[in-house]
């Protein structure tokens, strides 16, 4: 992992001095010179309090973001496996189109709610196929959504269900597989698994790692769970206010973490198997500082 | 299963509901036909006497002396029999003949309209809720202002204007009748000249309901998130309209559209009465002056059924459109 | 390791922090709750608002100022001009003043009609929903019946069966009422079935509320938009409807509404004796109402589904932002 | 001080399914103690039926059998209105259990006076506001009349707290408390309970799926699965020494920092399939038991 | 065929110069159905199936002859012999004969359900040219009845047809016009080729269907039809307003209060007094009325109630004035309410005994013109020192309380008989016999008025040969005086029905100085002699 920190390879994404500005009646600077690399195959975690930007981030980066937010500077590249470079935020519209899900894909926050209820899992599926590989025959289009679906782990046969027929961890995986299907460069995470009880969270965690070890695309995973993202992340960035205050490996932020901010993070998490810290129970400990 | 099951169970109580209600009202009506059909005669220069009078009873049956139970129950067993009796005010004339007469013309002109404006409606709002906040949302009140015109005051200046002054379109009648209706293009052509402006009129003043509600669920839909993914899946902006966008925003429309599909049969009368329109509206209108109890419960339960029928259909058509609704029962 | 005490305060964002700063440096007194249920003043409130205003200050106050609207002279169909502000009828009636009776009567209707349909609605949607069980479902069966009962033909028939005596506006107003709450009804059921399972509802039941006022302290009052806006429509429909009968005679017969006196202006011909003074007006002012209060409803869209408001506030930054563009 | 006896309660929901009518039993016979100044923890997997079992407690819901027994120190039993100022609850969303339409006041001042906590206007705000400031919102004042919109997540919960306490609860039913909340502040909250808790002699019952908290802040796990109690004992034996597979498997997949990298990468999921919920170990005594209390041969 | 279908905004009928084209008023479409003796019959009496002979109701004098020929009463009424018409065919060729008469005539006796005229007599076939019909007792007054509105049917059709319940949608008959072809929205009489009169000039008549008077106006001012008989703007400038087209008004029927008058039948209210009618009826500015609410097309009524012009010869001189006046009498009316005891409280309203002088008017909802009357009635009454209040209500409901009696005041209008004689008015709307106490559905006698004068009056004119005008003109003077006196029906003024027809395309139509049918386009059999009579101009 550590080769892949040390930038030897060329980077798949490149973000610098990315600002994004909510203009509201008091503008709020949402994302603030976030500046940050992929290297392919690496999974890069992004965690932080609720409202810190990182959605917002995303967003950005594949340029979904809608008024009033808007990219005040910076930049994002996207470094094509074939050796060209693309510049996202000069695409015009349609090549964004065409760009979007075959090299970059997302997974959203609550992607429960990200399918359409009213259209079979196939028909989903299919869309994407039928837009971006306009080639395919029909046959081969369904025999690649079997196929996906296989590797996330959900039964073939439930292609033709519609979203609400599945369950909440099911869904998450469809998603999953729906973002995978182009085979995408680098995929996005945000809050894949927030709403999902531990043991499917745990699950999907395993099948992501999984299928990143055989297709080796780069993953930004978003959360704001700090010991999920040590479990699985190469590096962690952490996000305060729009910025990115500690940007390390995983091992560094958690043994030597240098931000207090990320301290603060860290201690928020009791430990499930350390000893019983001396401040649980007792009621004054400086973290209930923030009652006011 | 029981999703069918329980549907099934409202539309038998409200057929009942509506049966009974349907017995019950005119009986409760004040008037009865002989003294009606008299006073018609009478006012047409015809003598009126004892005798006339006699003569009228006989014709029609007078009151009958049965107990209401008993009379309710003929009158379940008659409509279960398809017998609707006889339509006093054109006297011998069954009411499922006077009903078949009438029927197609309401339900081709009011069901077109009713149809058009769902689709301009519904499609307008659609393009109106997919770019909210431009110069199209401008429709909205527009279209709100149709709406809460009178419909007969609009019509009328319409027929005014349109049919008196400009004299583009026919305003009276529901073809020329110089022509034999069947099925030959000249009459049909007729038949859609005399209709245009009439349908004109319904579209114009109901296409703003559906206008607004469609535009409301667009936005409501649009900051959905698969709508959102459907944009990161970089599917076409068509695309995501028809088949993400509108198809889900549609959703409430097609169940408000069932409901006004049913109403077709009885909004037609204030249309019918100003084109002189031949239609069931007109014949309910005729009925309830001529205390023609008959004739009213037949087209109340024509009405009924229609509403009931066009919901039915809508709810299966639901379970189609919606997959969900199958599982929500 | 987790148990690691920070050394340092962080220098976090403290939201809680932040939130309540906010409140205490604009120092302005909280909202109250039924406060934030007021629509924001928007373009379309204060026109909507200013229309339904002025007609309702017309009706109320119009009356008073007018000459006797029954008084015929011989004098009939005078163009507007001295004396008749807004002509005669055939009778020689003044316009006007039969405009600020009609426009009373009118809008007592919509307001009965829309009080009226409002309890009803409220009590059989709100009630049912909130109680479950076999009484949401009697309630729900029998305001979907009343859906699917036609409406206009059953007021031609019920106000034929009404007693001549107590015909008029109120009959007109409680026929109207009784065929036209059932659609509000669903969707007060509706959003009560949503309110009912949240947990702010569950919340006061534990603190020990009785159901009464579980329903009318915890749920009513988050319905008002609701509320409002089925009321609104319920006016609406009412004017729109009683013009629709009196069009075809059966009307407010001894009482003076909009619609009777559009009937009465189509019976003396009116329209073809090119007397608009006497044809438009009232037409018109039912336009206008009903316009107006559509244009109300529009706003208490947006506190019903605020994501209406956010279309509205991006559309002004727009062209704010654009203004700022060309200069 | 109050304790509560919970008795083999059962909770069958009769759910239809096209034409058939199916029971599902969300709790089966689930047996425990509250008692003063404890803390009982319920965990389990989403759907386990903790919710029901939290809201039956709190009389939102009827058990179809089993009992619930709020006793008073000197064994009296307590009943009707009575019982709802002893036991109060707090909801897993302090979004949703605030009424937007009310103030911060109303909230906490209308147990005040259905109970009958207080005399007169002066009297309840003079209470609200000391309640307020009991769970460390200041300016209580200022708080007091503020509407729910205008108050952070952590605020809320607070405020919920506050509400429940407010008619004298002396058992306390926190239903996934912080789950909602933002990581940094659900400690500050827990803490607060805890401080209540110690000041109040409550007794409290802390249902979480997070296995990290439980273990911190009870003294007493119960593990639920599939409406079951399968092991039960005190905390820290609980989750260093699980006993049943699916409290291995819940323990196993609660993110450690300290297996980075591990975990993940072995190799396939665990079969939940052959996880058995009609056995239940109990470390107190260490046997298997059965359902109906008899004790098992180990498997 | 459409010729210039569409070019015209109205129902469309482009219709050729030898069409005309009718709208009857009648609302929505028709419904199939040319029995003659069907109450809801659209067509057939006179065009098809003719009678007898034709009375003409605005003209006393001889009928016409139609199928009869000539017709004479034995010296007691109790005989009445026809000589009928030779060489007369049905339009399906058959010849007509005396048994088609006699069996017609039978057939209301055998069907009671079609017998409206209450016909009692044996008829006889003397020859195929001669029936002689014998009456139980005098039967002078119902000659007009047997002879002009008794449609004549063929035996050889008819034998199968049940006279109550069978429509006739194919109608055979001797007369001038045969049916051409039907449709919901309109049907078309062609001239009869065999008629016995002779082929008429008018070629054919197509009869729309329209909503009603407001459609009626705007197809008349669209051009598209040619004769209706209903209100239009501007009444008093038709031949200004519409090109081409002229109007005929007749008036035939008295618009009055009707009162519920009779106290002894069950009538309550002030109205029961005779005073307060008197009052009411020198209140009335009949001018003003007639201005207002008719567009000056009624006119003047008699107390009497006989038609100032065509019973000129039997109005009674012993009126206290031969016509109502026209313009209010307050000094008058005032003065009989004092002397009948009545007081003015302090409202302006008289009161006896503590009831006050206020009495309810009932209207029919949409009957623009009587309300706009009634209205006017109030403010005339009002400065009498009466108040009347209008109570509008459906006609079903206004039927059934008139029926009833349940009523104070109604406005309504008293309508003729099957011939210009007066007596028809008065049996049926004065005769103890057409009346019966409140509560008791009775048609026409709705005033409850029961005299037994006036009875008596009638039943010696029943006796009488209506020839014999000398010998009758003291019993109308009997009745005209009592129901001055009583004005159970008070009058306000002889309505005008208005008709507009198309003088430029047609030539021969009814004027006022000929008036030689009823020019009333719903007027059965009027309506047949006036297209018997059209020409076409060719325009
Ligand atoms: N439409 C908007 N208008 C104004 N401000 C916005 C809007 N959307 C987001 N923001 C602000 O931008 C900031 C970042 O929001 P964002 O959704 O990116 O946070 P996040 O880190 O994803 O939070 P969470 O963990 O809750 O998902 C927040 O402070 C939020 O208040
Ligand atoms: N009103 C109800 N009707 C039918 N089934 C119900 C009802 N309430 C709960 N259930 C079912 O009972 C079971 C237990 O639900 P419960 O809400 O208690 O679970 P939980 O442990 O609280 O889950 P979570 O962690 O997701 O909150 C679930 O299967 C649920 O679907
Ligand atoms: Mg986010
Ligand atoms: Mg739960």
């Amino acid at each position: 992992m550590t080769a892949l920190t040390e930038r030897a390879v060329r980077p798949v994404l490149t973000v610098e001095d990315l600002s994004v500005v909510y203009d509201v009646a008091n503008p709020v600077t949402a994302v603030k010179n976030v500046s940050l690399t992929l290297a392919p195959g690496e999974i890069l975690g992004l965690a932080g309090e609720s409202g810190c930007g990182k959605t917002t981030l995303a967003y950005a980066i594949n340029r979904l973001h809608k008024p009033p937010a808007r990219i005040s500077s910076g930049s994002v590249t996207f470094s094509d496996a074939d050796g060209s470079d693309i510049d996202l935020l000069a695409l015009s519209d349609e090549k964004l189109r065409a760009f979007r899900w075959s090299k970059l894909s997302m997974v959203f926050q609550g992607a429960m709610n990200a399918l359409n209820p009213v259209i079979s899992i196939a028909a989903q599926l299919d869309d994407v196929l039928r837009t971006h590989r306009p080639g395919m025959s029909k046959a081969e289009r369904r025999a690649r959504g079997q196929d996906v679906l296989q590797r996330v782990g959900v039964d073939p046969k439930r292609l033709n269900s519609f979203p609400h027929e599945l369950s909440g961890g099911m869904r998450q995986r469809v998603m999953i597989a729906m973002a995978l299907i182009l085979e995408p460069q680098v995929m996005i995470m945000d809050e894949p698994t927030t709403a999902l009880d531990v043991v499917v969270q745990r699950d999907i965690l395993r099948e992501i790692i999984r299928l990143r070890d055989e297709l080796n695309f780069a993953v930004i995973f978003i959360t704001h769970d700090l010991p999920l993202l040590l479990e699985i992340s190469d590096r962690i960035a952490i996000m305060l206010r729009g910025e990115i205050v500690e940007l390390n490996s995983g091992e560094q932020i958690y043994r030597n973490p240098q931000h207090p901010y990320t301290q603060k993070l860290l201690g928020s998490f009791p430990s499930l198997t350390g000893d019983r810290g001396d401040f649980i129970r007792t009621g004054d400990h400086a973290l209930t500082g923030d009652n006011r | 299963m029981s999703y069918f099951v329980r549907k099934l169970g409202f539309y038998l109580v409200a057929l009942w509901a509506a049966l009974t209600l349907n017995f019950l009202i005119p009986r409760l009506m004040p008037g009865n036909p002989v003294d009606v059909l008299l006073a018609k005669l009478q006012q047409r220069g015809g003598i009126v006497d004892a005798a006339t009078r006699r003569s009228y009873e006989l014709l029609l049956g007078g009151g009958t002396d049965e107990p209401i139970w008993v009379q309710y129950g003929n009158y379940l067993v008659n409509l279960a029999k398809g017998d609707l009796g006889i339509a006093v005010s054109v006297f011998p004339t069954p009411v499922s003949e006077v009903i078949g007469q009438a029927l197609p013309w309401t339900i081709a002109l009011v069901g077109i309209a009713t149809i058009l404006s769902f689709i301009l409606g519904v499609g307008l709002g659609a393009i109106v809720g997919w770019k909210p906040g431009t110069w199209l949302d401008s429709l909205v009140p527009a279209t709100t202002l149709l709406a809460a015109v009178p419909y007969f005051w609009l019509a009328l200046i319409l027929v005014l204007i349109i049919s008196s002054t400009w004299q583009l379109l026919p305003g009276m009648g529901g073809y020329d009748v110089v022509l034999s209706p069947g099925w030959n293009t000249e009459f049909i052509l007729s038949a859609i000249e005399y209709g245009t402006l009439p349908a004109l009129t319904i579209v114009l003043s109901s296409i703003g309901g559906w206008l607004l509600g469609m535009r409301n669920m667009m936005v409501s839909t649009l900051s959905e998130d698969y709508i959102l993914t459907a944009q990161a899946k970089g599917l076409r902006n068509s695309r995501i309209l028809g088949g993400y966008a509108a198809r889900n925003a549609a959703l409430p429309s097609i169940a408000g559209f069932a409901i006004s599909l049913g109403f077709v049969v009885s909004g037609s009368i204030i249309t019918e009465q100003v084109f002189s329109y031949p239609g069931i509206g007109s014949k309910l209108l005729q009925a309830v002056q001529n205390s023609d109890y008959a004739l009213m419960q037949g087209i109340f339960l024509v009405i009924t059924l229609a509403v009931l029928g066009a919901n039915l259909l809508v709810d299966l058509l639901y379970g189609i459109i919606d997959p969900r609704t199958r599982a929500r029962s | 390791m987790t148990n690691l005490t920070p050394t340092t305060e962080p220098s976090v964002a403290d939201a809680d922090e932040a939130l309540a700063a906010t409140a205490r440096e604009e120092g302005r007194k909280p909202r109250a709750g039924w406060r934030a249920m007021l629509p924001s003043m928007t373009p379309s409130l204060v026109i909507g608002f200013g229309i339904v205003a002025a007609i309702v200050l017309f009706g109320l106050l119009g009356p008073l100022f007018v000459q006797d609207p029954t008084t015929v002279r011989n004098s009939g169909l005078q163009p507007p001009g001295d004396g008749h502000l807004l002509g005669t009828t055939q009778t020689g009636q003044d316009v006007l003043a039969q405009l600020a009776f009609a426009t009373r009567g009118s809008l007592e209707i919509g307001l009965i009609v829309g009080v009226l349909a409002t309890l009803l609605s409220a009590f059989f949607g709100v009630l049912g929903a909130y109680l479950g069980g076999f009484a949401d479902e009697a309630f729900s069966l029998f305001s979907n019946v009343m859906l699917v009962i036609p409406g206009l033909p059953l007021v031609i028939v019920i106000s034929g069966f009404v007693p001549q005596e107590q015909r008029g506006l109120w009959t007109i107003a409680v026929v109207l009422a009784i065929t036209g709450w059932a659609a509000s009804a669903r969707v007060l059921r509706a959003q009560t079935l949503s309110l009912r399972n949240r947990d702010y509802v569950a919340a006061s039941r534990v603190a020990g509320e009785r159901s009464w006022r579980v329903i009318a302290v915890e749920i009513l009052p988050n319905l008002l938009p609701v509320i409002a806006s089925q009321f609104v429509f319920a006016v609406i429909f009412a004017i729109l409807s009683e013009a629709g009968l009196a069009f075809l005679g059966l009307g407010a017969s001894n009482s003076s509404t909009l619609g009777t006196m559009l009937f009465y202006a189509q019976n003396g011909f009116a329209l073809q004796l090119k007397a608009w003074w006497w044809f438009v007006p009232p037409g018109l002012i039912i336009a206008l109402l009903g316009c107006g209060l559509s244009l109300i409803n529009f706003s208490i869209d947006e506190i019903i589904n605020p994501k209406l408001r956010n279309v509205r506030a991006h559309a002004k930054r727009m062209r704010i932002a654009r203004k700022a563009a060309a200069r | 001080m109050t304790s509560v006896e919970v008795k083999n309660l059962t909770k069958e929901f009769h759910i239809r399914n096209g034409m058939k009518r199916s029971t599902l039993t969300a709790v089966d016979r689930v047996s425990f103690d509250l008692l003063p100044g404890r803390t009982v923890a319920l965990v389990g997997e989403s759907g386990s039926g903790k919710s029901t079992i939290a809201r039956m407690l709190a009389r939102l819901e009827k058990p179809t059998s089993g009992s619930i027994d709020v006793t008073l120190d000197d064994r009296t039993p307590v009943h009707g209105s009575v019982y709802r100022r002893h036991v109060q609850m707090v909801f897993q969303d302090p979004f949703a259990s605030l009424n937007p339409f009310h103030s911060i006041e109303h909230h906490v001042a209308r147990p005040l006076k259905i109970h009958r906590r207080t005399r007169g206007a002066a009297e309840t705000h003079e209470r609200v506001v000391h309640m307020l400031e009991r769970v460390n919102l200041s300016p209580a004042e200022d708080i007091a009349a503020r509407r729910p919109h205008e108050l952070s997540g952590g605020q809320r919960q607070r405020v919920a707290i506050a509400r429940a306490l407010a008619p004298g609860a002396q058992v306390l039913i926190a239903d996934e408390p912080v789950s909602m909340l933002d990581v940094s502040i659900r400690l500050g909250v827990l803490n607060l309970m805890a401080r209540l808790q110690r000041e109040d002699n409550l007794a409290v019952l802390y249902i979480t799926h997070d296995l990290a908290t439980a273990r911190h802040f009870s003294d007493e796990i119960l593990v639920l699965y599939r409406g079951r109690v399968v092991e039960r004992g005190p905390a820290d034996s609980v989750i260093l020494n699980p006993q049943h597979d699916y409290t291995k498997l819940l323990a196993a997949s609660a993110p450690d920092p300290e297996r980075m990298g591990k975990l993940v990468r072995a190799t396939g999921a665990p079969d939940r399939s052959g996880i058995d919920n009609s056995v239940s170990f109990n470390h107190y005594t260490g046997e298997w038991t059965s359902l109906d209390k008899r004790p098992v041969p180990v498997s | 065929s459409a010729s210039g279908s569409g070019s015209s905004g109205g129902s469309g009928s482009g219709s050729a110069s030898d069409t005309l084209v009718a709208y009857t008023g009648q609302a929505g479409d028709y419904q199939i159905n040319f029995n003659p003796y069907s109450p809801s019959t659209i067509g057939g009496p006179g065009e098809i199936f003719e009678p007898l002979f034709y009375y003409n109701q605005l003209q006393s004098g001889d009928p016409k002859p139609l199928l009869g020929t000539e017709f004479s009463w034995n010296e007691d009424g109790t005989v009445l012999s026809v000589t009928l018409r030779d060489g007369v065919k049905w339009s399906d060729g058959e010849d007509f004969t005396a048994d088609d008469v006699a069996f017609s005539l039978n057939l209301l006796k055998e069907n009671p359900a079609v017998n409206a005229i209450g016909f009692d007599g044996e008829v006889a076939v003397v020859d195929p040219t001669h029936v002689t019909i014998t009456f139980p007792a005098p039967a002078f007054v119902n000659g007009p009845s047997i002879l002009g509105r008794t449609w004549i049917v063929p035996e050889h059709l008819w034998k199968d047809i049940d006279p109550a319940t069978d429509v006739v949608a194919e109608p055979v008959g001797t007369g001038p016009f045969v049916l051409g072809e039907f449709k919901a929205q309109a049907f078309r009489y062609d001239a009869n080729p065999t008629y016995w009169d002779g082929e008429p000039e008018l070629k054919h008549v197509r009869y729309v269907a329209l909503s009603g008077n407001q459609a009626g106006a705007d197809a008349l001012a669209a051009g598209s039809i040619d004769w209706q008989t209903g209100p239009v703007p501007d009444m008093a400038n038709v031949e200004k307003n519409y090109p081409g087209y002229k109007a005929v008004t007749v008036h035939m029927n008295q618009v009055a209060l009707f009162t519920c008058s009779n106290a002894e039948l069950g009538c309550e209210g002030p109205q029961t007094d005779p005073a307060v009618r008197q009052a009411l009826y020198y209140a009335m500015d009949r001018d003003q009325i007639n201005s207002l609410a008719f567009q000056d097309t009624a006119a003047e009524v008699s107390p009497g109630f006989a038609l100032p012009e065509r019973d000129a010869a039997l109005l009674s001189d012993s009126l206290p004035e031969q016509t109502a006046p026209m313009s209010p009498d307050v000094d008058k009316a005032t003065q009989i309410l004092e002397a009948a005891g009545y007081a003015k409280g302090s409202d302006g309203i008289y009161a006896k005994d503590g009831v006050r002088l206020a009495m309810s008017v009932r209207v029919v909802t949409g009957w623009t013109d009587y309300i706009t009357a009634v209205d006017l009635l109030a403010q005339q009454a009002k400065a009498v020192g009466i108040e009347i209040t209008a109570l509008q209500s459906s006609w079903n409901e206004w039927t059934e309380v008139r029926g009833l009696g349940e009523y104070q005041l109604l406005i309504d209008s008293v309508t003729q008989g099957p011939a210009a004689d007066p007596y028809y008015m008065y049996n049926e709307f004065f005769s103890t016999a057409n009346t019966g106490p409140v509560g008791q559905s009775v048609n026409p006698g709705f005033a409850r008025f029961s005299d037994p004068e006036v009875d008596a009056a009638l039943a010696a004119l029943r006796t009488s040969n209506p020839t014999d005008v000398e010998s009758r003109k003291p019993h109308y003077d009997i009745i005209q005086q009592k129901i001055a006196a009583n004005l159970p029906y008070i009058p306000v003024l002889t309505g005008g029905t208005t008709s507009e027809y198309n003088a430029a395309k047609f030539s021969g139509w009814p004027t006022e100085e000929d008036l030689y049918a009823v020019p009333a386009v719903w007027s059965r059999p009027d309506s047949s002699q006036v297209f018997a009579s059209l020409t076409p101009t060719g325009k």
